[in-house]
């Protein structure tokens, strides 16, 4: 694993304390909100992997995109979607940020480049490889990031993409959540070789493990690797050691490990141990840490104050952008909507 | 006996693996996490890690690997947890699973069941609600059956277990939780036939799986209004049975078709052509047919129940049929 | 011009690359090989290895990769050599393809072409003689359409690549070597509507792309039993037109369809159950289909042409339609 | 690569010269019938690379199971299938290995264990996985083989597979034959990574890389690969090196590599270097040469005569064994007859 600075600046502290504390907070608000069936569907938390977005995706750069899982919330909040269109989107309201079609597990926003919000395993790192080609094609410096969970790489696709990004040197960082469960499956009951980042050496991929529990060593390890990236315009691969605090969904009985292991794991959370730190340094003192959680807790209830004064899409615009309207596909577009209209007026 | 689908199939799993050595189950989190749905809680302390086997997230590989086993001689039951993640391994459903024992002149049995949950209504959003039955539904060497009982639930694994051919079971998701009283005789399944769950004599309501119990109810509703419709409950989606789907359609004259796929190359489109082949001559209104909106599934609950067939659209589409206009 | 619909492929495929910087062709060997069917001959000559790229087969990863381009900003080519090994690619184009335009509230365009030679007839054997055109045609977000004449060879891929949404072209592979004239003003192509090929009065037999030539001989030698066939070739499989479809019903009072995939579950079902829908008032028979037989393709020649659709089929099919008994 | 042994006793070599010649003679045949229409559809020759299936399945050991792909004659000759169902089954003949419903690209063979011939590349790899799998659970000490080309490494399914073979620990013997190329395409342009044996250390496999256009080392490799698999019941790899010296099917130009880098190769034809060097053993002279090529080119001429002689299956039979005719299954089956028959009756 890579080494960290011994001293963070105050500004860099406050920063990311900021970050994971509205990250934490605000999911743990959807928590409570799903309680309350403000949100439905399925809800992939974060809680205690707050580290991994919180350091990285500010390295990424500005023009960056970011290609991301179900559990994608903190990522999304990190890229600069507002914690406003977060929640309308798990609302399913019109002002989400997928105007409420896509739901916790689909949170999409063109203007940052932030591409979703895939809830099929692995099934991100392709596109990933299709905007890095493109980027490479276009001669644009940018780079694209690609997190997915340690789950992803039994998957061929994960094989057939890390091939891909070698092979043809596109500009993506590939950074592996790797949280020890897929679901209820162990990562030494799905690997034969449990040290994930190995697979991306098979490729050729520069390829480092991190403490991801530890912000400060994700953020160095991501900035020297983005650093790669622009300047060989390769591939990087990252696997981030880190740990979900939470059950997998909300319909997860944790069934699959111990108690004692998820409260080993707590003694690491990132939020806590940053803060620790801080203090050590004394940087930190009470008064920021209250600052922080008021100003995070009245952005959350902002949040849910907009969320809850969002609007539903009208049922009549049921078909809307599933087809792009535009003239030339328009008569594709009438067709299909007068077969549907049959179905929406049953 | 008061119990749920859910109970339903697993305690058919668990009779399966009692009685036949052979028989293994496998799939993603069908073990320590107890199976996605908990269909299958509890089954790995009781049969072992071997027999209740846990897969990577390898769609593929593993589902291969159940039609492997079962050329070895096994009688495999391969969970893919569901149909929205069949779509990584249909390589080797559709041209292993579906070919070998006609590719080799005969010479290979493939008896593997794959079960799939199915079917949207829990607001899992597009990439999380197909229904893709009839996809399946088109492939030869495959059967594709779908309870929609607790009968069928209860009773159909064991005569797929029973099949030397490729069966894949669909379950809807929105039936585990649903309880009911469990007939002490089930042996009453038949996958081979098509069962007429209610006798009408003004249409044929013909569906399967996930949308009988709407149409039931949509029947009921019918009734108030003075149009006695018959359910037919498709029970088998590969082959279909068209004597008992013909039949009634020859009493009633009628019929409306209900399915949760989309509707442009639906099952009930094949069901409806069949119709239209076969009894045209006996049928006294147009065909019509109930299923999902063409759009990729949304999640805001308003507009997924839109997308959906539901009891008000059935309802309203009998009506229509029935020159009852709306 | 005479050509063939090979060389008409290639002369659009060149002059999308000449007039668009940012369409690029990807798959496997359409460079160095020049094409499993030899389409993209001498392209990677002419554009160079970026834009004419060869990729290693992971039909799953390159496929996505056409898409994420796409969303970058490209408008990428994707060949998948066959149709067959789309059934490694499905999860990349029904779960992201067709639906990242609408999950993501109409925020993001997919201008992806994928462009699949489809179809049997070579004897290729079970694996390699799949038709699966239904199964793209029944997914919400993606049109599909396939050429059957020369000019449709020659100029849907413009159309295609115009579209902002993804465009799956299905090439019949006993279509390239075919030779013929191509009108000079391919202008006439019009990915929207469905063309009548020939006017008839008695019968309308509806089909699309390996089949229309089929269908056109059918037509002539039912002519010559004095049968006036009109014969629609649709086009596009998603959506289809039925305006025209129904015009061209509602004239001939009759229609059989043509269609290579099997019977079951197969778009000539959805085409019959929209006419039962909407024409069933006009129709004076019930309605027919030529399909292939439900069997996984055999390899052998004659039982290979058994399981097909052929003139004679057809033509038969049409007479019994008609009342002619055979 | 491995090493190889000095001597090769006279019993042996012959051997092994009859079962390349026996391939290569007979492959060179189909060529010549396909030009005669006899043979159609695809036809993949494995002219060059007779030494692996040669060395290889002669050691699996009689109980084995083998799966293969489009490229099987060899193996499936080497297996025990007949040259009379081999090519009576190219002719779509009802005596044929798969009773004319295959071809080439498909025989299969119950009797010995020959489970295809499979035209999707990699697709064959899950079924050895549980072939395998089966035979560890019902505690059977048989192995598996899994022949596949280099191509199939790029498929997500190979590593799906590996992975899986690893984490099992399965009795599979993989086998991949590296002839540099898929189809047009060069084993540098498909992968980063072109050591191909390191793959399955990746999964923790044991693997070797061997000279493929040498029957011996093959062998060797083989034997001890076997031995390994069968004691540890764990998986092994090999990557044979070897090189197809023919067209990759019948309508192939080869524009993608040069005559001369195929000349190179066929100085290494595995039949002339092993004729070589048993001569230079002295265990080999011209009498020998002569009464293979004679024993080989009758067993040929039975082959055509006996596919010659052979029977279409009845056109009325073309539904048959789509599924299995049972007393349970007949209903089924029954439906599906008279669903088709209208067809058939078209
Ligand atoms: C292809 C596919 N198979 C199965 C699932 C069901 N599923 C959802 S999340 C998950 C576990 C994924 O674990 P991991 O990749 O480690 O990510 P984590 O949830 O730990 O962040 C599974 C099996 C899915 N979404 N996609
Ligand atoms: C999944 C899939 N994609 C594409 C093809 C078309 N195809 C047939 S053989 C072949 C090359 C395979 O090369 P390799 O695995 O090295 O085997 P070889 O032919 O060299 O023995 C390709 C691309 C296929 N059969 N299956
Ligand atoms: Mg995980
Ligand atoms: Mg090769």
């Amino acid at each position: 694993m890579t080494g960290k600075p011994s001293q963070v600046s105050r500004e860099q502290g406050l920063q990311w304390l900021t970050d994971m504390t509205r990250i934490r907070r605000m999911e743990e608000k959807c928590a409570e909100l799903y309680g309350q069936e403000k949100i439905r569907g399925f809800l992939h938390l974060y809680i205690g992997e707050e580290a991994v977005a919180a350091g990285a995706i500010p390295e990424l750069g500005e023009d960056a995109a970011v290609v991301a899982t179900y559990r994608e919330h903190g990522h999304a909040l990190m890229h600069g979607i507002s914690m406003n269109a977060i929640l309308a989107e798990m609302f399913g309201k019109r002002e989400g940020c997928s105007h409420g079609r896509g739901g916790s597990m689909h949170l999409f926003d063109a203007g940052t480049r932030f591409y979703g919000g895939n809830a099929i395993v692995s099934g991100g790192l392709p596109l990933a490889i299709g905007l890095a080609l493109a980027d490479k094609m276009k001669n644009r410096r940018r780079i694209t990031a690609c997190f997915f969970g340690e789950g992803a790489v039994a998957e061929g696709e994960f094989h057939e993409s890390l091939n891909l990004a070698a092979l043809w040197q596109l500009p993506v960082l590939f950074i592996c959540e790797n949280n020890l469960y897929a679901m209820g499956t162990a990562l030494a009951r799905s690997e034969s070789v449990t040290d994930i980042h190995q697979k991306a050496k098979c490729y050729g991929i520069f390829s480092a493990a991190v403490d991801g529990m530890d912000v400060i060593s994700v953020n160095t390890a991501v900035r020297d690797a983005v650093k790669r990236v622009r300047e060989k315009a390769a591939p990087a691969f990252l696997e981030m050691r880190t740990y979900r605090f939470r059950a997998h969904s909300m319909f997860d009985p944790e069934l699959y490990r111990s108690k004692e292991e998820v409260e080993q794991w707590k003694q690491l959370c990132p939020v806590a141990t940053l803060t620790a730190r801080l203090r050590a340094q004394k940087v930190l003192n009470d008064a920021d840490v209250q600052g922080i959680e008021k100003s995070v807790a009245e952005e959350i209830q902002n949040a849910v104050d907009f969320a809850n004064a969002g609007h539903w899409e009208p049922v009549e615009d049921l078909l809307k952008d599933t087809y792009t309207e535009s003239i030339l596909s328009n008569l594709f577009t009438l067709n299909t909507a007068i077969n549907n209209q049959n179905i929406r007026n049953d | 006996m008061k119990t749920t689908y859910r109970e339903a199939m697993r305690s058919a799993l668990q009779e399966a693996l009692q009685q036949d050595e052979r028989v293994f189950l496998m799939g993603e989190d069908v073990g320590r996490y107890g199976g996605c749905y908990a269909v299958s809680k509890g089954l790995q302390e009781e049969f072992g890690e071997e027999r209740i086997r846990d897969t990577p997230l390898s769609e593929s590989a593993f589902v291969g690997a159940g039609i492997g086993a079962a050329l070895g001689g096994m009688r495999p039951i391969v969970e893919v947890m569901t149909v929205n993640f069949s779509l990584l391994c249909l390589d080797q459903i559709v041209n292993n699973a579906a070919t070998l024992r006609h590719m080799s002149g005969g010479q290979f049995s493939v008896p593997v069941v794959l079960r799939m949950t199915t079917g949207a209504g829990r607001q899992l959003a597009a990439q999380h609600s197909h229904s893709l039955e009839c996809w399946y539904a088109h492939v030869p060497g495959l059967r594709v059956i779908a309870p929609g009982t607790l009968e069928d639930m209860r009773g159909m694994l064991r005569l797929a277990l029973e099949d030397p051919d490729p069966v894949i079971i669909f379950e809807h998701n929105a039936l585990y939780n649903r309880e009911g009283e469990l007939a002490e005789d089930s042996s009453i399944t038949d996958i081979r036939r098509a069962a007429v769950r209610r006798n009408g004599s003004d249409v044929s309501l013909i569906c399967y799986g996930g949308n009988l119990h709407k149409t039931l109810d949509a029947a009921e509703q019918l009734a108030e209004g003075g149009i006695d419709a018959e359910v037919v409950d498709l029970r088998s989606l590969r082959p279909l049975d068209d004597e008992t789907i013909l039949a009634s359609v020859r009493k009633t004259h009628r019929a409306v078709l209900i399915d949760e796929g989309w509707r442009s190359g639906s099952l009930a489109g094949e069901i409806g052509m069949r119709i239209a082949e076969q009894a045209f001559y006996d049928l006294d209104a147009p065909l019509a047919r109930v299923c999902s909106a063409e759009v990729p599934i949304p999640y805001a609950a308003h507009l997924e129940h839109a997308a959906l067939p539901q009891v008000d659209t059935i309802v309203e589409k009998v009506r229509e049929v029935m020159g009852q206009n709306v």
